[in-house]
């Protein structure tokens, strides 16, 4: 590819990243521009833009301009702020994001509390969770799973850049409390069989404490 | 984690130094806090939170006590609380009291079980309250960056592209042929009795007896199926137009029977 | 005013006019900023961008980001989706060109079947056919014929390359094949112009009389 062939293609994907009215994958760039290679273009963008006022960030492996984070202070005022997420869909969403996929009797059971159809429903509403399937257990139950608009609302390029998400793998903090406390108490240490993302759950047979007191 | 650390031996965890011991004006901070918190388990965290402490090494029986005598100080400020939070009290005093007790007498599941596992889930909530509050922390679109704030859009038309080739075009020709023009073929293959043949056949069939004969006597002999219904019907038609001419009669002993006839003589 | 100043102002003048929703003039921008002199930066800005994919325009006073002319096409574009030509448009098709000109009820009576407005609509779409004028009878029916697309797609130099009756029948299309029947009986034989009640299929328990009679 020539250099003006480049600057031609570069041009094209810029004109069309500004002109989107949705982060766009680099397949739907190409598809748009009649299946060129963008990809390279990408990077020269992204590198033009990383001083700039505006970048060229991918998250979710989707591409869109947005303005520098350092700017944010002089963009934010008289600007409608996102709606603010009660603490009930945070905690929610985190752990869907840091669990997926993930049945509703699974949030549950780590929050001890029962959650209202309602959190999940603003939080799919939101664009950011989704139904992705059903656990093939017993009551099959709806599982939810992050969305790509997540990763890009939140700054992520995927769910590895969640904050934090590897240390609390390695500290078994994503593993259900049943296979936690059976590596306690089997003696092996629950370090050494942790490296695997344990991201399916077993069955869950955990019932929120409460709930089994009064079952009693 | 160390198992060490996880591990509850009552007696070592009564032994722990706590830090901030529960002053009375930070109890009154939390049932302030009421509103904000969702569940007993909710609760057990902050409390533990408020220990500054790291989850891991906290006392569940201090946890108790905490959490039994806020729930008791509610009550008589005649708060509201949701059941859960009162059988979660009842559920921990149950527990204190069976960790308290020597270990023999204790039933499958244990007190320390019981303590563990409370503990790997306050562990777990933990975790994911903190992960949310980084989550949250993070540079979020409309919060701290912004995309473009009028963008033209990008519109794709779909547009059919027809495909059709030459042989597909004359074939279906050649169909439309064959469907209009063989089928006159079909026609000229039928063997048919006309209704002036059938009339023909029948009055002159008519004219050798007075006997009533079945319609089905009228008929041709042959076995071509189609023929013979042809002439079934004609012959019938052919019939009915004898009786009303006043050459014959008929005569039908039940619906659907064998219909019979018979010559009118002619006055 | 150093140049790191500048440099600054310029990245908050580019963030705050790609972030607005509206054009905006040189005092509104500058009062977004805190009063700042924001002119030499918006020169800047266009200077930057003369050549990019983007461009910054003051139309009416008003500064805002726009996708380069050159581009525009990048904005709307029409992507083609082959399609296979159904039976009866094929048909259709076939008949116009053998018959041209040929009004709707003459391709119905030629099919045997009713024809939908909608085939005739698809062979328009595709460039095959077009309307050529009206029949001067009652009615004035629209009357229809083949274009130079049609000889250009089918590789005909003209009409009369179309092979011809016992061309046809010589290649065996002309041969009764099980599923013209099939056609026939399932497509519904409404037979609107269709004189000869020919084709009536063996399994029908009920032939009219009369007709046999005037048949004969």
């Amino acid at each position: 590819m020539s250099e003006s062939e480049l600057d031609e293609l570069v041009r094209a994907v810029e004109a069309t990243l500004f002109a989107a009215e949705e982060p766009m994958s680099a397949e739907a760039i190409a598809t748009h521009l009649g299946g060129a290679e963008v990809r390279p273009a990408l990077k020269a963008l992204q590198e033009h833009y990383a001083k700039r006022g505006v970048r060229l960030v991918e998250y979710g492996k989707r591409w869109q301009f947005q303005t520098a984070p350092d700017l944010a202070h002089l963009l934010r005022r008289e600007r409608e702020q996102p709606r603010k997420l009660s603490r009930a869909a945070t905690e929610v969403l985190a752990i869907v994001a840091y669990h997926e996929p993930v049945s509703r009797a699974e949030i549950e059971a780590i929050r001890g509390v029962q959650t209202s159809g309602g959190t999940l429903d603003v939080l799919m509403e939101a664009g950011w969770v989704r139904v992705v399937g059903r656990r093939e257990v017993p009551g099959r139950p709806v599982i939810y799973a992050t969305t790509p608009e997540f990763l890009i609302h939140f700054s992520l390029e995927s769910r590895r850049d969640l904050p934090g998400i590897d240390e609390l793998r390695a500290a078994g903090l994503l593993d259900p409390v049943d296979d936690a406390y059976e590596a306690l108490t089997s003696g092996g240490s629950a370090e050494t069989d942790e490296p695997e993302p344990a991201d399916e759950p077993e069955e869950d047979e955990f019932v929120p404490l409460a709930h089994e007191e009064s079952g009693d | 984690m160390s198992e060490e650390a996880i591990a509850i031996d009552p007696s070592e965890a009564e032994a722990e130094s706590w830090d901030l011991p529960a002053p009375a004006n930070d109890a009154d901070a939390l049932y302030l806090d009421l509103d904000g918190w969702e569940g007993p388990l909710d609760l057990l965290l902050d409390l533990a939170r408020r220990q500054k402490v790291d989850l891991k090494s906290i006392s569940i029986l201090a946890l108790v006590d905490q959490y039994i005598a806020y729930i008791e100080r509610a009550e008589a400020l005649k708060l509201e609380l949701a059941a859960d939070y009162l059988v979660m009290a009842a559920w921990l005093a149950y527990l204190k009291s069976a960790m308290l007790l020597p270990k023999d007498e204790q039933e499958d599941p244990s007190p320390e079980e019981l303590a563990l596992r409370l503990q790997l889930r306050l562990q777990r909530l933990g975790a994911m309250r903190e992960a949310a509050a980084r989550l949250m922390g993070r540079d979020r679109v409309g919060r701290d960056v912004f995309v473009r704030g009028a963008p033209e859009g990008l519109r794709v038309d779909r547009k059919n592209l027809w495909q059709c080739d030459w042989f597909e075009l004359v074939q279906a020709y050649g169909q439309v042929k064959i469907r209009t023009q063989p089928v006159v073929h079909m026609v000229r293959d039928r063997m048919v009795m006309t209704l002036d043949s059938a009339i023909e056949r029948v009055s002159s069939m008519l004219g050798v007896t007075l006997d009533w004969m079945e319609l089905r006597d009228f008929l041709p002999p042959g076995s071509d199926r189609r023929l013979r219904r042809s002439a079934l019907a004609s012959s019938f038609v052919a019939a009915l137009e004898l009786a009303r001419l006043g050459r014959a009669e008929l005569r039908q002993e039940e619906t659907f029977g064998p219909m019979h006839l018979r010559r009118i003589k002619a006055s």
